[in-house]
Parts: C-alpha cells; structure tokens; sequence
C-alpha cells in the first residue's frame, strides 16, 4: 500500500476492512483468516480492527464454512467465507447448489442467503497440487448464485463490494497470479461496481477479445502486440460470469464482427462455451468468423513445471486472433 | 470401552413409572396439552398419508410414532428459538406455528409451504431434505446469535442416518469448539430407510458421538415425552445460557413407511413392528394420564372430534391454496431478477402461450 | 421383465448382475442398495446373488461413497456407486474432481480408478424437493471424467457395462422419468456400447435435434410432428457427454444445416452451450440458422406443481424448429 | 465427562525412561535403525527446505520434529500394507521406498514423483493434499482387502486440522460400522497453519474422536518413538487380524514452519518453539541411545557422513531427472486419450511449435 497504490490483494484486504466498518453484519470466517490474516495476507489487520467475533478463525472444514455461512446469512449477518483456495471449494458445493442458491426462492423469499464466499483461483504461480484450478464454470452453471472475477486491484475493490452488499449468494474468485501484480492508485471511496456488467477496457474495433481473471492481462498484451501491427482490438473483461452481460458483449462483437475467447479453465463445458454459444444466438450474421476459444487443453492442471504449457499465453491469443482476422 | 452416558426413562410401555418423576410430571394441564397435540399431529399426519394416496399431495415422510420427540420440543421451545428441522418434523412444526396447509402445500409440490405466515416461524428454516446439512445451518444460526450476544438457541433436528454424514460430524466438532447455543435433536428411529441403525454406525449409541467434539450428550427413550420433555428442557437451558451445546438421542421407532414411497415390509419384519407398536409414545402418555385420572373416553372422543375439525378445514384451505402465479418461479431466484437474463422470463412467456389450455399444469 | 421387455431401470438391472458375474472385481455400494435392491430397484437381486460383501449397504454419507469408490478402485476392484438421487450427489464433488479424475494422471498411470458412479436424474415424476437435477454440466466440465446417459433401456444396458469396463471414472446418469417407460426387448449378451459416440436415433435431412436423458423422448415426438407436415428431422441422442462424439455431431449438421438441442438443464453452461460453440466452430459456413438450445430456464427446479413449466415440452421444441426452419 | 483413553510414553524429553520400557526395546539393533532414519530422514528434510530456497523446487512441508512417527510407521508396515499418505510424510514414504529424488521431483512440481519406482511403494497413494480426503481412501483400499479376505492393513495418516474434516470423521464412522483393517495415525502437531489446535476442537484429545465411531483411540507421545513404535505396532496388528480399526493420536510438535511459503512467526511465540525443541525426537533418542552405551560421537559424525552423501546423491539425481515430454500431460488423463478429444492435442502441439525456444517452460 506504498503511495497509495495497491496490489490486487491489498485491494481486497481494503474492501473487506471497509465492509466490516460501514456494516456490523459483515463477518469474515475461514482458515487463517484472524491472526495469521489469510495465507494472501487478505484479512490482513481484521482481527486487530474488529475482534474475534467478528473475524472467525474456524476448524478445517470447507463444507462447515458454507454451511455456517448459509445459516449466518439467514439469520441477517453477511458472512465472507475464504475458501483457502479454489482447490478445496468443492466440498462447500452442496451448500451452495442446494442451500445458499435457493434458500430464497425454496422460502419464496422469507429466508434469503446474502454470503460471499472468496477464493483466490488459478494456476501460474508455481504452486503445489491442487492450487491451481478454475473451476468457475461448475458455479456458474448453478441459478441462485452470482459468480465475479475481478482483473486488478480496482476491480477487486469495487465488485468485492458490491457483493458483500449483494442480498444474494456471490462467489468471489481472485486470481492469484494478479495478487502482488501492478500495484495501482485506489480511491477508498466505498464505491461500488456493478455485478452484472463487464468492463470494457480497450476500444477497438477490428476484434473483440473477452477474457476474465489473470487472463485478462494475456488478452491486453496480445492487444497491444495487435495494435503495433495495427489492429484495433476491443478488450473486455468480462468479470461477471453469472449473470453474464451477453448485451455489451454482443454490441462489442456486432461491432467488430469477430471474437477470441481466452481464459484459463479447460475448454469443455466451461463458460467461454456459453459466451460463444449465446454470441452466435444474437449476432450470428454479423460475424466475419467462427469464435475462437483459447483455453487450456481438457486436462488437469500440470504440476508447475509443465503449467505454463496449460495456460494460454500471449502467443497462442495472437495466433487465435489470426485465425479470426484471416478467415476468409 | 464403556461409556456410561445418561440415559433417561420415566415410564415404562405401558405408562407405568418406573423412576421417580421429575417435579414438573404433576403439571396436569402441560401434560394433557402436550397430549392433546400428540394426537392431533397423529391425526394430521395420517390424513397427509391418506392424502398422497389420492394424489393430492405428492410424497410424504409421515411421523407416526415419533410425536413425543417433536411435541415435547416445540413445547419447549422459545419464541427467540430458531428451528432447523428435517423432513420428518411435522409434529414439531406444528408446535411452531406452521400451519398444516402449509405443510400440505410444500408436501403438494408448491414453494409457499415453506413461507410461513405465523410469526413464531417466521425465522425457521423450511424442511430440509439433502440429509444432515441442516446441522451446519443451525450451528451457523447460533453463531449469529453468539457474535450478537442472544441468548437464543438453535434447534436442529435429523435421523440415526443423518449421523453418519460429515455434516452432522463437522457440525458437533464446531459447536464444541465454538460453544455454540445449539441443540442437536436426534431422532433415532432405528431406520434409515431400508438401513438398519447397526449398519450406520459400529458404536453403541449415538449419544456418543458428542465426545469426540467435546459437547454433552445423553440419550432418552424417544417415546417416552416425560423424558424428552425434561432432558430437552435442561438442553436448552444449557445451550441458552451459554454453557454450551448439547446432542440428544432420542430412541423411537419409525412405524410408518419411511415415506410414501417406502415398502418397510421388504426390509423389516411384521413382528419387528408388532413390537414397536407396544413401545409407542401416544398410549403410553394416555395410560399414564388415564392412571392419574385426569383422562378418560369422554375427553378422548371430544379430543378426536375436535382434530378431526382442524385437520378438515387445513386441508380445505390447502384445497383452496390454488396454483401459484406462473411467474412465481423467476420471482424469488434473486432478490431481483438480473436484466442480463431477462430474455429467459421471455422465453417462459413463449412457452406459457404455446402450452395455453393448460394440458401441462395443473 | 415380462416377455423378454425391459424398462429402462431393469436394464440397469440386468447390466448389474451380468457385470458382477462376469467380472468378480465388480461391487456394489450404495444407501438402500442390499436388501431394499434400491429405492428404484435397479440393484434388485443383487445381495441374494452375490453377498453382502460385494454388495454393500453403506452408512448415509455421500463424501464416503466416493472416497471409498477411489480407494476400492486404485486397490482394482471396479465399485458401482449408487448416490440415491442426483441431488444428493454434491458432497461427492470432491473425490470425483480433485482424486478420481485425476488418480491416474497424478500418478503417471500407476494408480487408475475404474469406478462407476450411477444416479438418478431429472424432474417430471413429481417428486420432493431435491429430487429432480439434472446437474451433469458440473460433470462434464471435469477433466478425466466420463459422462454418461442412457435413454433407453438397450443403450442403458450396453452403455453401463461398458461405464463398469472403462479402465477411468464414469458419472452414470440414470433419467428417473425413463426408469419405468416403454419396456423394450433386450437380449442380455454383454455386448457394451461406445462411450464416445452418439446415436442416430432417426436420420434426416431438414434439421438436427441434438438431446440426451429423458429430453430425447420429447424430441423424437417432436420428430414425428414435423414428419406429419413433410420435415424430416435428424434425432441425436448424445448420450455420452464428456467426451462429446463432435465428428458424428457435426456431420449432421453439415448435413441438415439446422440444429436444436434440447436439454433439462437450466439454459447457461450447460452442456448445450458447449455442443452449440463446438458446432459453430466446424459447422459455422454450413448453419442456415442459429442452433437454438431449448433448455429449462436458469432457476433451480420448481416443486412438482410448477416442473412442467420448467421441463423442455414438445411445443418448446416444435416452436425452436420453426425458427430455425423459417430463418432466413 | 473424564475418558481415560490410554496415553502412553516411555522416554522423557531427556531420554530418561519413564516406564517400564516394552520388551522389544532391548532390541538396539532395532533402535539404532530408527534412529539411523530418523536422522536421515531430517538432513533430507532440511535439504529440501534448502533447496526451495534457492527456488530448485517449489512449496515444501517439512517433517521436522515428526520423523518419530513416520519413522516408526514405515519400520513396522509390512509389504503388502497400503499407505494413504498426507503431504507431511517424508518420513514414512522413505521407508516406503519411495526414493529422495521422487519426494523432490513431486515438490518441484513433476507429477513423476508420484510414480514410485520401487514395488514396496507401487500400491501406495500418493501424496494428498486436500485435507483428510485421504483418510476416506484409506478405508476404500480396507474395503478391498476385506472384500477379497487379504490379511493386509491401510494406513492413513494426517493432522490434527484433518480431524474436524468432514472426511475424516465419516472415515472413522465406516471404519468402525465395518470393521476395517485401517490404522488412521493423526500427527497432532499442534497446528493446523496458523490455527492452534484447541480452536480444532472442543474435546481434550482427539484420540477420542474414536468413541463415537465405536473404534479404539488412544495417545501416544509423537516425540517418543519407543511409545509410537509400540502403539502403532499394537494398532496394525490388531487391525490385520481382523480386530478392527484404531484411531492413534500422536502428539508431536511442528517446528518448523507450516510449509516454505509460510511464517511461523506471526502467529507463534518463540518461547513455545523454544520450548517445543526440547521435546523433539530425535535428540530424545539419541540421549537414550548413549545412555544405554550403544550411541557415541563418533558413530553420529560417521552417520551425519553417511546421510549427507545419500542426500546429495539423491539431489543429483532429481536434478539429473530434466523435464518431462511434454505431451505426457495427456498420456495419463484417460487410460487412452479420447479420440474425441484429439483436437485438444492438436491445439497444444500448434502451441508448442508457437513457443519454440522454450522460454516459457524450463
Ligand atoms: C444427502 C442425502 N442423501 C440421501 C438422501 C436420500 N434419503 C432420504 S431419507 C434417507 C434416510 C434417512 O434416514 P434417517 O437419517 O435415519 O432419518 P429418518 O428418515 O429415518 O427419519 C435417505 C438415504 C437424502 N435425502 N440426502
Ligand atoms: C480441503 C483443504 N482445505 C484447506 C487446505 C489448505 N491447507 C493446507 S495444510 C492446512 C492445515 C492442515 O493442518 P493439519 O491437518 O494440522 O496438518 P499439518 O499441516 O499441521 O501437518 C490447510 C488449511 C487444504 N490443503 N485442503
Ligand atoms: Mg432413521
Ligand atoms: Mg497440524
């Protein structure tokens, strides 16, 4: 937090310290998230700010952490959960899919279920088995939930935010490999950003390359490579997987009449398939070619000496985006 | 190993005590109240049966044999209490204020069963039915109570099966660390649906496995109402003011159908049955209070009469509930439904005007 | 099992007990599986055939079914888990996603997990709350995986002893609403079906309905109603999810230039989103219209009263063929 | 509620005897075996710790201060047992046979470090990192022997995090309904990361997490290795004759940090590190060995010799070991790789040839 610029976990860390003031329900629970401050430093300074009631350093258990939060949230607090990471998330999804997402809609809106469950997501920063996974798409798929991956530090601030406000469940996943990446200036304003909209952060408007979490970065490389050569692309991170803004994605692809898919998870079933799939509904004729996906292959991620094999990297989105200029 | 954990009984089958009582057993008018409401969730629940067999309402779990559990608790609970019940709690949902059209109506394929209308529930989760995460709700209810400082308790309720799974066990290992204000209700009717109570777990009861989460845990006779009654109370009492939670097995006998659906006939015997009807909890209160004198046929008969009356007209109004707006379904998905999936309400609309004459939906 | 015919669940059935006869490695574990023969009965018969120990009524622990299955399978048994109902199957996430998928991966081959793991899916039999997902997108997703649906009792019976065979995990989805419809014959030889290639249930010309589980019934009397007024549709049931058999996909819908797909999922990330942004990949110049996806709408399953507004009707599917039909 | 589960220790931190010693611990040869190892165990230990500090490998959890019970562990299983391990297991999977430079190859991050080479091992699972899920698997491979009547025991190990895991209790519960031949060894080292271990739990051992399973627990002294070489002895005996599961809580110490991108620091005091040195194990038996005339200083340089050039051999050989092909990120996804699937293959070949030069994987 030198200078007033922030890493994209500072950022987190200084939404979570301004949720926790603006709202006595907020209630940060997981492992290590008190005194050690989370193993990302994200909680960092919770505990010291707020107490032990209020910043719950829990047993190990990730079923017991959704579960506790499902009942926390209908009872009217907000609990932010940190799954430690996203490879050990999967056993709070029953809670998710058949709690947390429906709590309202089984009540017809008696009880409803306002939690955010974080995780930092990703693969690329040489880490032990299992810490490398994106499974957003098994979340994204679930109707009740909200699913939000922000792309840098003010990003990370403003939908971390607005998620915690959220009445409705949100998962929240943070890619790793953008943590300590860019430090960039950060108004503490309490501002927050929408959950249903995706940002457009380069026009252009001979191509449109979508992306969300650590991608991002690849896609706005390939973008800037692109542009010596003097093309135009339009980068959007598209940062709300669900609900997706299948509006502005469209008018960015009905512009450009072409599009590249980029992100991390493996290819099948993921969400780059529903963005394609609901592009082609709506701007069918005006595409000048087929979408490309770029993705990593449909294998489990590599341990780390053979990761950089499974991500997309910025030669691979400019070979996609010659593919989509080229066809004929 | 032998763990002498406490294990209470106040009367025996056939209503005689067979301990000495707890003070409160010469409270007449409690006892024929929690009677009273025995026989009329029997009642309630033999006519959901009846109803599914007709096919007005879809399956149910009925709690034939189970009452005293679910009475002595919704007695005992507080209006500040929060439930976070099973499927097999009509007894105690009544108690809280659920209305039996209500019951019919989540049972009879329809959401609004479980928005409850009676302000005693307003804060109790519906019934739960993916086994045992129940458990870590209600252990998430306690801790908003804990971080408020309330002193109210969570209650929550499942079967011997539900023990098994790592809900229920994650749930005791955070109550204890936590002391959290929850009570653990365990209904252990000897079945998991074809699963007898032996195959779900090697130790000899269940009460047991509040130890290895350092909580208090004891067992009753589940038939017996005196005891449940009293143990429940001392529970939350305990878990009320902060000295921690407790687990409660309850020993019954699930003589209905696990639901329904269930044939208990292919997996357990006549007699095995026979012999759980002579344990059962409504005679067993009634021969007590008959032996007290302060009951009789006369009161019977005028009892009958008067649940027979309730439990028509909840079904009327159960009748008279109607279907629910169609668009109901995106209503409560969100708190509002997001613009970006506004094309989907169109796409329900298409489909709601091509199926028109109503062929589809009831 | 009267006349040689078979329902969709005696298949199931019938696979079981010829899979364990052939091959002493099989067992069966599950919730109610032994003496009750399941609360379908698709394991009937099992326990008085082979025994308690190779038919295991299990404690109520979903998480332990899994993590058993992966332990029973590295040590070369081929466990058949039941999970009871697919709503139920959420607490096996872990297992499947972070060990039975990736055993065999993790170890260079050494260790494998040929385990099978059957559910229940789908609404329409007006059943209790939870009773009616139809989740295999969550499946499907996973790397290592293999996801199957039979719709018919013949493709039930050679596709589950061919999931048993399989030397890698199959997630086996059973259509509930199919389980007692239309007996068929069936000749109990043992012939297994490909897990990788879908069926061509009906050949046509004018356009494709691509559609698995009990969504395939619906699209063959749609089908049939086109038929009546001279178009001739192509039903595919898929069946195999995860791998996705595009060639023989593709090929249709190069052939017919039109394609609906029809699924019971709720519409975003499903597994239709992936077959639709596959086909445009190959197919796109060949497509006279947008593929349109008939699905449910993205909220969780109604209760009974209400599902059949959430399940694809033929009306749903006719009205998608004639849009696809009349593009122009 | 007071539950006397056996606790047992024979050497005090000094090496002192407290007890009167088992019969075997006349054996010196087999005394100074374990020691040998745990020695051994420990220099390759700080090796690798070494060796993540100069980025040659990635993320590691040092075994120090806990060679005693893996030591113990791998001396006593027999070949045909099973271990399902945890990642804080060096200590047990070198006496497994599985080799130092496998152990660095999986810690520098190449999946063939979990294809043992050596057939002790071949039937061992690898390392498992989400916590307790292992303990699940232990019983599944239980199953098997049990289903197929082999005299053959799985061990599961972990810590005491694990112990509130879902998992793990529902392990227990299934070990105990079904009486498996599974030793669950719980490595209480005090700390689970940052969390200490009385926020685990609220019972005052974990040992009797056993109890409501119906399966044996006791403790052990984790820094004694005479106390866990005999418990666990007891313990897998028991469990391969078909006498059921047990559950044995050794109490050990972390000394070291969590892991290598962890800091101890912030969340404990030195005094209690301090303090914990003066228990740890090796030392203790060290004392114990010379006290008894069978350990001097020049045997320990001649062993630190020894160890040292193993360790580095095996260093030389992880380093021998280059990259995998690169297409092996396919070869073991399926049995055969879908042909359904080729077009992935094809994607990551176009992309190869796109990063020829190789800067982006070493
Ligand atoms: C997670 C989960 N698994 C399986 C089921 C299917 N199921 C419904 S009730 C039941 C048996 C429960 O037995 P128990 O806990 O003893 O309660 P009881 O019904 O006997 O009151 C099973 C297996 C379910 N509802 N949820
Ligand atoms: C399911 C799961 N949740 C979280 C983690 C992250 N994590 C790794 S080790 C650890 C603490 C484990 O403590 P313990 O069980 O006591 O074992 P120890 O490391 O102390 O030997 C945590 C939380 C994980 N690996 N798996
Ligand atoms: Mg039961
Ligand atoms: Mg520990």
């Amino acid at each position: 937090m030198s200078n007033g610029k922030y890493t994209l976990v500072e950022a987190v860390n200084l939404a979570l310290h301004r949720a926790m003031r603006d709202d006595d329900n907020v209630v940060v629970l997981g492992e290590d998230v008190g005194v050690n401050g989370g193993v990302f430093r994200a909680t960092l300074g919770l505990r010291e700010a707020f107490g032990f009631k209020r910043v719950l350093d829990t047993p190990l258990a990730e079923t017991m952490l959704a579960g506790l939060a499902v009942g926390m949230a209908a009872q009217g607090l907000r609990p932010v959960v940190e799954i430690q990471f996203m490879g050990f998330i999967y056993a709070a999804m029953e809670h998710l899919v058949s709690h947390a997402s429906r709590l309202r809609n089984r009540t017809r809106g008696r009880l409803s279920c306002p939690m955010v469950l974080r995780t930092p997501m990703g693969a690329g920063i040489r880490a032990p088995e299992h810490h490398s996974e994106s499974t957003e798409a098994l979340f994204a798929h679930v109707p009740g939930l909200r699913v939000v991956v922000p792309s840098s530090p003010a990003r990370a601030y403003g939908l971390l935010l607005a998620a915690i406000d959220d009445p409705d469940p949100v998962v929240f996943l943070e890619p790793t490999r953008l943590y300590r990446m860019n430090p960039q200036p950060l108004l503490d304003d309490g501002r927050r950003l929408p959950l249903d909209s995706c940002f457009t952060l380069r026009e252009g408007r001979d191509l449109t390359l979508l992306s969300w979490g650590a991608s991002v970065h690849e896609s706005l490389q390939a973008a800037g490579a692109l542009a010596e050569r003097g093309i135009d692309a339009e980068v959007i991170d598209v940062a709300c997987l669900k609900p997706l803004d299948l509006d502005t994605l469209a008018a960015s692809v009905r512009k450009t009449g072409r599009c590249v898919i980029v992100h991390e998870a493996p290819k099948s079933c993921a969400v780059g398939a529903e963005i394609a799939a609901s592009l082609y509904e709506r701007v069918l004729l005006d595409l000048q070619a087929p979408i490309q996906r770029v993705t990593a292959p449909d294998i489990p991620p590599p341990l780390y000496r053979l990761e950089q094999l499974y991500l997309p990297g910025v030669e691979d989105i400019l070979a996609a985006c010659e593919t989509v200029l080229d066809y004929a | 190993m032998s763990l002498d954990l406490p294990y209470t009984r106040y009367l025996a089958p056939d209503g005689r005590p067979v301990a000495e009582l707890p003070g409160w057993a010469d409270d007449f008018n409690l006892l024929t109240r929690l009677y009273r409401q025995m026989v009329l969730t029997r009642l309630f629940d033999l006519k959901a049966v009846a109803l599914q067999r007709t096919g007005r309402i879809g399956t149910y779990a009925p709690t034939l044999g189970q009452e005293a559990i679910g009475v002595a608790l919704g007695s005992l609970m507080q209006r500040e209490d929060v439930l976070v019940p099973y499927y097999r709690d009509t007894a105690v949902q009544l108690l809280r204020g659920v209305r039996m059209e209500e019951i019919l109506l989540y049972w009879g394929g329809d959401e609004r069963g479980s928005d409850f209308v009676e302000p005693l529930a307003a804060q109790d989760f519906p019934i739960c039915v993916p086994i045992a995460t129940q458990a870590l709700h209600a252990c998430g209810v306690a801790t908003a109570f804990k971080v408020r400082g309330e002193h109210r308790v969570a209650v929550t309720t499942c079967g011997d099966g539900a023990t098994s799974k790592g809900d229920f066990l994650e749930a005791l290992n955070v109550a204890g660390a936590w002391q959290l204000p929850v009570v653990f209700v365990v209904n252990n009717n000897q079945w998991a649906i074809s699963v007898p109570r032996r195959i779900q777990c090697g130790a000899p009861t269940l009460a047991q496995k509040a130890l290895g989460a350092g909580i208090h845990g004891e067992q009753v006779d589940g038939n017996d109402i005196l005891a449940v009654h009293d143990r429940l109370r001392h529970a939350l009492e305990r878990a009320r003011h902060g000295k921690g939670p407790v687990l409660l097995e309850c020993l019954s006998y699930r003589l209905g159908d696990h639901t329904t659906a269930d044939d208990a006939t292919r997996y357990r015997s006549a007699e095995e049955v026979r012999q759980a009807w002579q344990e059962e909890p409504v005679k067993r209160l009634q021969a007590f209070l008959v032996a007290q004198g302060v009951w009789d046929e006369g009161r019977e008969q005028a009892l009958l009469a008067d649940c027979q009356v309730e439990v028509q007209r909840a079904v009327e109004n159960f009748e008279a509930a109607g279907v629910q707006p169609l668009g109901s379904v995106f209503e409560h998905v969100y708190a509002r439904w997001p613009a970006a999936l506004a094309e989907q309400r169109e796409m329900l609309e298409e489909r709601l005007a091509r199926r028109q004459g109503g062929e589809h939906h009831e």
